[in-house]
């Protein structure tokens, strides 16, 4: 087993990370930028190393700062976690020459995977179901409208290399096709190095949902089931959960769905936790859409009902042991939910919200658990992504879940920074989310149809006017109306624009 | 003591006094129906209160800012004031159609576009200019069809929210 | 369903309850005393009802002030949590005359248990195994002195209406008899306003090991399984675990327990959760000791290997549902382990420390359970048990469950009062401890064997020195040796009385 | 800067200075090695500290107290003194078995019986005064054979950490 692991991330995952290193008594290394020395990777790492200035490509994606932290520190194996350079096949095949173990699949996994045209041309020759439309990236708007008019409107347009949603498209008709196809190709350029950019039919209401496999160095490989993530904003999920409600209701739905995620793994030679995204029309037809070679975000509803460790098995593969399991020892038990806590307003266009977190209470109590990156007191950064936390609760049934997670965020209180913690309750209010009817434009159109208003006490008016008046008395010699320099001063600006809705 | 509030704009006169650590009030909403009683108020942990009012529980939050108070009852958040008389004279900049228009950054973050120059004819809803932060990218329209007469945005610059990117008239 | 239950408790075991309400959207009402009017529970509930004085005689035992609470906030039901009325028939006689439902057994079940010896004499009439001893009380030290040689020396003595250790006494010669007779009967007095005491053969290196029963009110009936709770301190559970090591590792041994427990639970006519307690002797012989007629505070282990949620069914068969589980339907998975939260001194007699919580930092992650009646600013009591938060992990074995309760006890800090959680840490490295070699008196032997030092790093003192002088610089201008009023001195008092040591 | 410190009372001398952003440190204890060195420290939260020493990373907890400070690292605790010379010379009560003899509380919590009256003889060991706090009680034995000539200690009372309860003489 490894003696020491470079964690070669940020935030919440790289927390999560060394907490499984920690449980498995092997040293952690923290790398991080002039904007995190203070984060809480940096504060639970053993060791940590100065990677560079807070943009990302002078941190996070340098390579060679890496590679350097890895001899320094005489690491003998990193973890990716998501995001960074965790689907970047250089970055692996630079381990490789390091001679240190990259926790993933190999490099020329990534790099066929990483590819989304050449991963749906790997699927239709195997015969895995994808949706129609190019097999390789277009750039010229004349053949785009052409196959955009071959598959039909509405179509999609896709980064080749991206993720995420970045240089994503929707086109509804052939007027807006030259645009989006600019405006994608930039995006994906500057999100990815690589404009590449294909069109695919658009599936109208689809469910995003995606098989959970783990497979060995030794050919062994078995799924764990699906994820939901349907629930999405700007192409972003922010909410997850296992099992997904129409493939519990249709039998045999997650065994077709996890072979077709199988075969794809074993042709491409898959090996350490990878995950098969496809997304689902309503009648059930499933298609593959891409596969991500590294741990997912939404890991944890995963481990919540299989009560598998996904990443401590990602290290012990890693470090060459095999798998003791097969198919028929993976059980299902209940339903686990997940919110993704970011730093944005949901009722203002999830306009991002960095800055001071002024307080921070965390929900406890049986079934919860929360993976967080952050604490009181610690600046935000504007350059990286807004997670802030993921909330899950495990449940026996799905309405014992959902009635979990909506005690628990009523115990979740974050001010200094505006957060979607009272969005969610709003969602899990939503009768057409407790019956589980989910798409990906779900949130989109719960906000078009206005979200209620959480109920109101008789008393609350006076009571919010009477706590303040005390308040005022007893904290602040300030006048009621006078302005402040508190930390809390981002909050109250992003809280001003919700207040004015 | 007695105070002139607006809870979420909504004003009202607030009477309140200490009664043998409990307290007194008195609540008249220009419109709805007068609350008065008695409560039981406790301050468990900065800005956060245990209020109890006829047996009845909450858990109340609330924080200073610079145009009143942010409060907090069982995830419902509200904006208490005291009212000021000069505030409801004021109108900032930015309302109606007419004459300059500022356009400022939505959000904390760094400019990663400028798609005008100063001295430039733009059409109302144009785009001017793209912010970044947290990997998102938010582009600036125009509030108005006229000319850039004050473009402060630079690519590149880190802007605080709110702050003054361009004049448009 | 109940629409409104009392929760007529206090501290962790009151904000579980309200937590299992909410999720059921039950209103819960509060009661407390003049010294908890801002503790958590009170905070959490939705209603609150004020008893009266600080000492439980005045407040938390007051029959009649909780039946006034009812009738005043027209609770339909009342859940006595652990201690204080959970096992008092009287109680559950008044529920029932007020025509409110009492949430646990019958008072006729609870009266006949709530006798060691009524209970010990029903176990004996089923045949089920008792440690030998007296079966009724016993005041006069002739007699005392007669049974003693009887059944042999050391012996126990034991209040018969008794429970925590109080009143209990080890006695290993004659000459010992008559003060510890005395001592008991008075503790078991002042404690259950009761002094009788009986006598039973003491069993060397017992191990503690219950099970958990669940009866509906229309006979159906199942076990969920064993906890391991043998370390103790004065006679009371620090750290539990489910399953037992010893249990699990005896095939056969889980059923011959649970099938003794469900037959006493049968015989008692016993409804609702209990849980029946067995000493076990080095063999593995099991003795009957007796039944709790309550929810048990370890409660939450036999949740996270099971998935059952022990107080929403407590609540589900108080309203009178049938309990829809048979024997086969329960499965364990993995392995947990309970750790008690005391605000005491290990290190000094386990010296009680009441006061101000200065700091609270809770941990998080995966497998992580925390349920904490406390919270940064309030003020323990020192009225009341010591117990301020109860720590769970979950992991796939029993060496995954210690590795990562290490992890998470390194991630709890809590400072203004002196707490066992660095004691936990020092217990889980033991190699008696994680070889499964439990027993009552493990924690005593340990503490006698002088506990080792946690490893300090060759920058250890540098270090110390160091921070503190750049602390002192920044936060105090006070020089570093003069006194300090901080809600911090008690714990720092305490903290000193170890430091010498 | 340079101070005379103590950790869990060993001696040493530190000097240590702020260098752009760093602490550099010299640390000499009377025995045992000398340590120097260049600490990144950064302070998290109040009384949290991240220290990076040689890229090795760690969490130092302290606060202040009334004999110097308690400092955790991984939870190992520490008291860390700046030494005081006339602590040094000074002893306090309650030292040896000779003289008089104090009684002190404990804990916090409350007298629930007193077995001596003031006057009386008793032999060292003897049980005086039992305290309870959080259901325990904790019997408070005599230092010494002696007579009680001082008894604070009333039934009832409430007593803090470390009050005189009584005299042995």
């Amino acid at each position: 087993m490894f003696r020491k692991v470079l964690v070669a991330n940020r935030g919440e995952i790289a927390v999560r990370i060394m907490r499984a290193l920690r449980e498995m008594d092997i040293r952690s290394v923290a790398v991080y930028s002039d904007a995190d020395r203070a984060s809480l990777h940096v504060r639970m790492a053993d060791e940590a190393f100065h990677l560079g200035p807070a943009p990302s490509s002078e941190s996070y994606l340098r390579i060679d700062r890496i590679l350097e932290a890895v001899r320094k520190h005489g690491a003998d194996a990193i973890h990716p976690g998501y995001g960074f350079l965790s689907e970047n096949a250089e970055f692996a095949e630079a381990c490789e020459a390091e001679g240190i173990t990259f926790i993933g699949p190999s490099a020329a996994t990534i790099r066929q995977m990483g590819s989304k045209t050449a991963a749906r041309k790997m699927a239709i020759a195997i015969g895995a179901p994808v949706v129609p439309g190019t097999e390789s990236a277009v750039s010229d708007p004349a053949e785009a409208r052409q196959i955009a008019r071959a598959v039909g409107y509405p179509v999609l347009l896709k980064a080749a290399a991206g993720g995420g949603g970045k240089g994503m498209r929707r086109v509804d008709s052939e007027s807006e096709l030259e645009g989006a196809l600019r405006d994608a190709a930039s995006e994906a350029e500057r999100a990815f190095a690589n404009s590449a950019v294909y069109i695919e039919k658009l599936v109208e209401r689809p469910r995003h949902i995606e098989i959970q496999v783990l497979g060995d160095r030794h050919g062994n490989m078995v799924h764990l089931g699906e994820r939901e993530c349907s629930l999405q904003r700007r192409h972003q999920k922010v909410m997850e959960e296992s099992p997904s409600p129409l493939v519990s209701a249709r039998p045999g739905m997650r065994e077709a769905m996890g072979e077709a995620a199988l075969s794809i793994a074993r042709h491409a030679g898959y090996y350490n936790a990878g995950t098969v995204e496809f997304l689902v029309d309503e009648t059930g037809r499933f298609y593959f859409l891409e596969m991500n070679t590294r741990l997912q975000v939404e890991h944890p509803v995963t481990e919540l009902v299989t009560g598998y460790d996904l990443v401590q098995l990602q290290i012990r593969i890693a470090a060459g042991e095999e798998l003791r399991l097969t198919q028929k020892d993976i059980a299902w038990r209940g339903w686990a939910i997940e919110c993704r806590i970011y730093a944005e307003d949901p009722h203002n266009g999830f306009l991002p919200s960095p800055g001071m977190l002024a307080d921070v209470e965390r929900p406890t109590g049986p079934g919860v658990r929360l993976d967080s990156g952050v604490y009181a007191g610690w600046e935000v950064p504007m350059e990286y992504d807004p997670l802030l936390a993921k909330l899950a609760v495990w449940g026996e049934t799905r309405e014992a879940a959902i009635a979990r997670m909506k005690r628990v965020l009523g115990e979740y209180y974050v001010s200094g920074i505006t957060t979607n913690i009272s969005f969610f309750r709003q969602i899990l209010d939503d009768p057409q989310f407790c019956a589980g009817h989910l798409h990906t434009g779900f949130i989109d159109e719960f906000l078009r149809s206005g979200a209620p208003d959480p109920p109101r006490s008789p008393d609350y008016d006076a009571m919010a006017a009477l706590v303040t008046a005390v308040f005022s008395k007893q904290e602040t010699q300030r006048p009621v109306d006078a302005g402040t320099f508190s930390i809390r001063s981002r909050w109250l600006a992003e809280g001003r624009v919700r207040g004015m809705r | 003591m007695k105070l002139q509030v607006s809870v979420d704009d909504r004003p009202a006169e607030l009477s309140f006094e200490e009664a043998s650590a409990e307290w007194r009030f008195d609540y008249r909403p220009q419109d709805g129906l007068a609350r008065s009683g008695t409560a039981s108020l406790v301050r468990a942990e900065p800005g956060i209160y245990s209020v109890l009012i006829e047996g009845l529980a909450y858990e109340v939050r609330v924080v200073a800012g610079p145009d009143g108070y942010y409060v907090d009852i069982g995830g419902r958040r509200s904006v208490v004031k005291v009212i000021d008389p000069r505030a409801l004279s004021s109108t900032g900049p930015g309302q109606g159609s007419q004459g300059r228009q500022t356009v400022t950054a939505p959000m904390p973050g760094k400019v990663v576009r400028v798609l005008i120059a100063e001295g430039d004819e733009v059409a109302a809803g144009a785009g001017l200019i793209v912010v970044e932060a947290m990997k998102m990218q938010n582009e600036l329209k125009s509030p108005k069809a006229g000319r850039i007469v004050q473009l402060k945005a630079q690519v590149g610059a880190t802007v605080k929210l709110g702050e003054l990117l361009a004049v448009v008239e």
